[in-house]
């Protein structure tokens, strides 16, 4: 199970992927480490982190089957 | 417990322009309403380094999307005293001259409608998780900002 | 001397909704624009003492009318960045729920596009000389009062 | 010659006409002296005065040709 992790925008140049099954990680600050170690060039982009759909500015913990999305700044319209 | 009715406001590939028409004469026999205030967003052809932008490929993380977009919807209906409100949005590619974005807006006055529709605007520009990127040609493209 | 064209503005009986979907597509190849904003008035079945409204008969000083909206025109494209600006109001009789009043205002970005267009039906309200007649029925009617 | 008169909205139920041509008046108050006699529902009637398209809100000198369109509050849209 673990995390399931989503990204988007111009995070996917950085990624090459769009989503990440059953990552292991506590809360999103230790996720945040594994994933900056796995895409460097995610370090320098700006993204929000939402969790199952909630906006979070803080560290959150996270539970297994918890959603974790980074999203670049929204340009829609 | 309230039940909740999600809209869907996704659609693959430009706005078809005869929806606004069409959509217009849908609310002909709601004879409450006097205004309708109607919003467009067309692609542009910015020059880039590259080449003239040919189109916008959208993606949205559309579940969220569509959640904000109700509670948008929900606290405008609160704000405003509003007779209907409708939104599109593309996703895929839209070409240049074409439209990406239809927002609608009826009241029975024109002041509700118009306030109504350019905070709708705003706020589907701020809020919603959706990303554009501007395509010059096969190889260069550019990931859209707003301003 | 600047030489100046006079736009008609004024259509008799009410506008078509197939002409707003045409006008859009009429800018698909100013690929300037990245914002429409429309506003259309719609005739509205208000209650009156006799019954309810059925429909709006409209009048006006047309040449002055027709002068005043070139100097409004000319006025906001001056305050603002437009690329277009279109304008049309019935005379005569517009039944309940169909479209009296089609506003059509684009620009490159939403804001300038957004701000002229509220401003624009501001001033046709207030500075046109046109007048409505509510018809309740072939005895009873009123003359309209903007609000 | 004269003045030429136009009578829009509400005022043409006071007035019954639209138009009166060849009107003698010197300027508008004494027009509007004369058409207040003739029309008496016009004395109550709110209306702007126009002169050859101008909006004029102090008494104004007349010429013959000149149009003067008496208007009540617009109610366009």
């Amino acid at each position: 199970m673990g995390i399931n992790v989503l990204f988007f925008g111009s995070l996917t140049d950085a990624t090459a992927v769009v989503e990440l099954n059953g990552v292991a990680a506590s809360n999103t600050a230790a996720l945040q480490e594994f994933l900056h170690q796995q895409y460097p060039a995610l370090r320098t982009a700006r993204y929000f982190i939402a969790v199952n759909q909630q906006m979070v500015r803080e560290n959150t913990d996270l539970k297994t089957g918890d959603v974790v999305a980074l999203m670049p700044p929204f340009s829609g319209g | 417990m309230k039940e909740k009715k999600t809209h869907n406001i996704f659609i693959e590939g430009p706005i078809p322009a005869q929806k606004i028409t069409d959509d217009v004469q849908k609310h002909s026999g709601k004879t409450g309403i006097g205004a309708h205030s109607i919003f467009l967003g067309q692609v542009r052809a910015d020059a880039k380094e590259g080449g003239a932008v040919n189109g916008i490929e959208y993606t949205a993380y559309t579940e969220m999307a569509l959640a904000k977009m109700d509670l948008i919807r929900e606290n405008l209906f609160a704000k405003y005293s509003l007779t209907c409100m409708h939104v599109y949005h593309s996703l895929g590619t839209v070409a240049v001259g074409e439209i990406c974005l239809f927002v609608f807006v009826s009241s029975a006055h024109r002041k509700a409608a118009i306030d109504a529709c350019e905070e709708l605007v705003e706020q589907i520009k701020q809020e919603l998780p959706i990303w554009g990127k501007e395509i010059v040609s096969g190889q260069v493209s550019y990931w859209k900002e707003n301003q």
